[in-house]
């Protein structure tokens, strides 16, 4: 087992410029079940082995996707999320960084209407280790295990993950859920599928400055979740009102700053690394030292 | 992008949002013209992007464009929250019978625009939200469908009784969506929204945030930008690809990533260093960037020393190791002593490369931050 | 029994002007129970006996009703449906008329999703004789019987009425729908209704030219409903492309003739008068000529 | 209300709709030196509220300034569908290679706009969609949400299998939404869109009929009214609260609700007269709207009967009858033989103010409907 992706998982990549080609070819090769492509004007060609299509709704008639994987560029890319929804795909990972924050927010209403899941945007995507990878992680630094990884970041994501492996701590899924303000999934929504998911026995939060995402998480893990979590929050050392990189990242109130979320999920009884050594020993505790 | 508060009333003004008609300056001798154009008394405004202007002295009332030319005088100059003011509002005086605050920015919890309203405006307004929380009005705004008039009036009437200063107020709530929505906002905020002494309602104070990633919908916004010189050189940094903050210690740092950045920070200040900034060189490692990323910290003459900290994720180790060295032999000027980390995909080669070329590369980040902290502490000689 | 609204159906009028105010008050005298009026600057007074709030919110907070009625005029009608079905009017009568089209179209989309029903617009309204009576109609000429009549016309309806009850076919409720192109409840909606209704007998649908929605009916009707239906169009003698007075009355294309839709009517087995007096003679026979 | 080609062009213009850059001229001087500026050809077009022009006789291909005049001499005056020619767009003639269809209206079933697009274009589209619906693909329209991109280039694609030429159709359907939703228009269409021979896709036709209703919300729209004469005739009665359409028989109908209006033309057609127009004078029975329905009613030579069926409901009988009696006071001009039937809410009151007056009411509809069909068969003496 493991959360929203397996090896079966029908994949589509949607945008194969530069980027989206060169990760679809990567995903193919970790694995992932790769079925179309969508690239208007680039229907009835066949790249990296896999059909594609001009349209998602022509990608869906022929190949059925369950999950589309998003590269189109940022003034584009709203409307592609909402073309794969429309053709019924169950699961969305925006990759694409700087979509406007309003578009975000119109978009996410049609998406749970339609019931789509839309990890992102803004985001590293997710994989199972050994199963299959959706979006740009590097899949080499992933071992499969037990442990579930959350994450707003991205190369932050790898470090940790990296530190995990080589201490022998596989993960069963890992999420970049996306630096942005207004992103479709967050931390309560992968730790629910955390929770049901037989493969996984711990989940790893790791959380920045801004919004107050990393508090909502914890109140959800004290009410609704029995598994262990470790959480881990960078911007320590931000200074207030700056925009670190992450639009998402930018301290707006008391709540947003990296103590007052440490505090806040101590308080619910989630033990909170300083560091991402720390993090591996957290692990390794809880975990009764296996790995 | 933050927006000053004239240029804030000048797009408020364009979506029918009613605004004194005020004059912007830059020198005390136009000030005092546009006292004389507007009819005094004026109120002389400080335009930076910062709150508290008043208490810093930053806004004066002048009787006469003489006094205008004098406050003019005393507050160009002047450092407000450490931004210089270098240009005034010159504003028509009003009566102020009462003061309200109206505003709209994205709720990231409900993913939804929400206005907020309160008859407690012309003050902070975190400041009510956390003292007297029921005295802000709260409204959801469904981004597809706008905000209808009747959302509108049943915030406006909370804080007007009378029906035409209800009405009022209710038509500009629908012109501030109507701006938020048009030029992409992430911040449009009324404080205050004051009604006058004639029972008119208007925006005495504006304030835009705008959407970064919507820029590219409105190209001439772009124009607007009136950057520090902090932000002058964050800008510089944002064209060539980088994410870079100034900060106030000794210890240059340059990462992918924004998160493994502030992690790398993190790290420096938890083991007793001062991280001289943020800085985000992203995913790709071309030369060009790491030259212009290495320019960037050494301009800053704070740092002792830099510490690269690179994960190798979907970037090959190996790529970053060739780009860094060839940036290196690039660069003419005297660069603070190093510490590179490389840790990842291809790690030992990159490894080796950096080795071939004199730099003995780190593969803990911890390691790294501790090595930098050390030799930052020494003052810096290579 | 009755369809939609009893003697017990708390209603709200918004927009007290001219109008409402008189039509508030001939509801009010034939017995309907209102409840509370809505006029924005109006808040706070009583007019007709029930208190005036300024927003539909407020009326609802404070009286609780479960239908309003709309007056307003046609610029801000769409907005003062949407504000009465967000304050949970599970009915809406929308009596205005030269509501666009196109704002029609988007609000539809939000009543459903809220659930709740519109009548109209541009509609007379409906009546539950000896009961309620919900908009315009002239409660005079109603008796209360087994007759369910819905029209898309205004003093149609009375003339059709007027005559059943001359006839002595009283009704248990009659419905004008509006004669817009967009319109809230349509006849299928009522004759559902109708179906389940044990007071309702046997239902005369009124009919124009112009769209088709007299074809849905009967397709409906056929399918559906099991109780006798009488049919009448109007507009045989109209010339093509032609607007007689309701927007909705355009022919447009060969089915939304008079006579196509006659044809079609009859085909699904359902009697269609010529002239008014037939319509009586028609629900004399299937009521078995009590009267 | 319909718009003419040329108005219709000129409004796709503003949306960024590419349209051929042609010229209106009312007479045939203007459509030469319209062809001269132009650059011959050019096509000289009828511009009238019908289709089937071609087929009339109404659009001429001119390959110099002076076959344009020829051109335009001989279809001013013209009557296509009845409606006389008094104004020609001249446009440049191009080489097509395809034609299309595109279009939006209202689908009053489903209660959105829909878009509707074919490969058979420059034909009647209702004939397509009779003899061959496949051909035919529809685009059901959010109207909150407007047409998206992917679902404009979903059809494109099937119409287009060429990127380049997919995408300009996919421009155009989304420019076309927008002009829709922009000036709320009931139906807008292309017909045809033309593919021409260097590959690029223009709108050669340009149709939309705009929203009556929505008219108050674009004021600047009213001045393109362009009434025919029978137009003009309703648009007055309109401004008088009367809802008017003239037709060809002899019995004038004055009748209060138009459903009740089309119920009373029916009924005189059932009995084998001949109704002369659509009259419906609404709920209110103020006289002046009376003797403007009266003068309208005379002022159609072919009336020799007057049938005023009014049912009583809101607007009770004596105000009717009251009404009544001050317009036939006021009308100076003779008029028909009067038929008037009163029913409903005081009814009583209402035949007794009549019968005061000396006109007997009468009661049932059917009776004053035979009675009217039966004064009219005399000729009209009164």
């Amino acid at each position: 087992m493991s959360i929203l992706i397996d090896e079966n998982t029908r994949v589509m990549v949607q945008g194969l410029g530069r980027d989206g080609s060169f990760h679809a070819k990567q995903m193919k090769e970790y694995g992932t079940n790769i079925v179309a492509g969508v690239h208007p004007g680039k229907g009835g060609s066949i790249i990296h082995g896999f059909p594609v299509f001009n349209t998602a709704k022509d990608a869906a008639r022929e190949t059925d996707p369950e999950c589309s994987v998003i590269f189109v560029p940022a003034p584009f890319a709203a409307d592609a999320i909402l073309a794969a929804a429309n053709a019924g795909a169950a699961l969305v990972v925006a990759v694409t960084e700087g979509i406007p924050v309003l578009e975000m927010s119109k978009i996410v209403i049609e998406l749970n209407e339609l019931g789509t899941r839309l990890a992102g945007p803004n985001c590293p995507g997710l994989i199972s280790p050994a199963k299959s990878k959706i979006g740009i992680m590097p899949g080499g630094i992933f071992r499969k295990g037990p442990v579930g990884v959350v994450s707003r970041s991205g190369t932050l994501t790898y470090e940790v993950v990296n530190q995990l492996t080589l201490a022998g701590y596989g993960q069963s899924t890992a999420i970049g859920m996306g630096g942005d303000p207004v992103v479709g999934m967050k931390y309560d929504d992968y730790l629910e599928l955390f929770e049901d998911d037989k493969e996984t026995e711990l989940v790893v939060i790791v959380g920045e400055i801004g919004g107050t995402d990393e508090q909502d998480a914890a109140t959800f893990v004290k009410e609704r979740i029995s598994k262990p979590v470790v959480g881990y929050i960078v911007g320590r050392s931000a200074p207030p009102g700056k925009r670190m990189g992450h639009a998402g990242a930018i301290i707006s109130g008391a709540d947003s700053t990296a103590e007052a979320k440490v505090v806040f999920l101590r308080d619910k009884g989630i033990p909170v690394a300083d560091t991402v050594e720390q993090i591996v020993d957290l692990v390794g505790e809880r975990l009764g030292g296996r790995n | 992008m933050k927006l000053e508060e004239f240029q804030a009333k000048k797009l408020f003004g364009e979506y029918g949002i009613p605004v004194p008609d005020g004059i912007m300056v830059t020198t005390a001798e136009e000030a005092r013209s546009a006292a004389e154009k507007i009819e005094c008394p004026v109120v002389v405004k400080a335009q930076v992007q910062a709150g508290g202007r008043g208490k810093a002295g930053g806004v004066k009332l002048a009787g006469t464009p003489a006094e205008a030319y004098m406050a003019a005088e005393s507050i160009l100059g002047m450092d407000i929250k450490s931004f210089r003011v270098e240009r005034l509002l010159v504003d028509p005086a009003v009566s102020i019978a009462g003061e309200y605050y109206v505003g709209i920015t994205i709720d990231r919890r409900k993913k939804l625009p929400v206005m907020m309203a309160s008859a407690s405006g012309g003050v902070d307004i975190e400041k009510v939200a956390a003292e007297t929380p029921d005295q802000i009005f709260f409204q959801d705004i469904n981004p597809e469908r706008g905000l209808r008039s009747f959302e509108a009036r049943q915030i406006a009437f909370l804080l007007f009784p009378d029906k035409k200063k209800a009405l009022a107020a209710a038509s500009i709530m629908m012109k501030l969506w109507d701006c938020f929505h048009g030029v992409d906002a992430s911040l449009v905020e009324i404080n205050p929204l004051a009604e006058l002494e004639d029972g008119s309602i208007i925006a005495l104070d504006a304030k835009i945030v705008l959407d970064d990633n919507a820029m590219f919908k409105h190209p001439f916004m772009e124009e607007m930008r009136l950057p520090t010189p902090s932000e002058k050189k964050e800008l510089d940094a944002k064209s060539h690809g980088l994410s870079y903050v100034q900060l106030e210690g000794d210890i240059g740092c340059m990462v992918n990533g924004a998160g493994l950045a502030m992690a790398t920070m993190d790290i420096i200040k938890h083991l007793g260093g001062t991280p001289a900034n943020f800085l985000d060189i992203g995913g790709s490692s071309s030369p060009e960037k790491v030259i212009h990323a290495m320019e960037l910290l050494v301009s800053d003459s704070n740092v002792k020393a830099v510490f690269i900290n690179v994960f190798g994720g979907i970037t090959r180790c190996d790529d970053v190791a060739t780009g860094l060295v060839a940036a290196l032999q690039e660069i003419r000027t005297d660069i603070p002593p190093l510490v590179i980390r490389l840790t990842g995909t291809n790690e030992e080669e990159g490894i080796r490369i950096l080795s071939d070329f004199g730099i003995t590369a780190l593969k803990d980040m911890t390691e790294g931050a501790r090595e930098a902290i050390r030799l930052a502490g020494e003052g810096g000689c290579s």
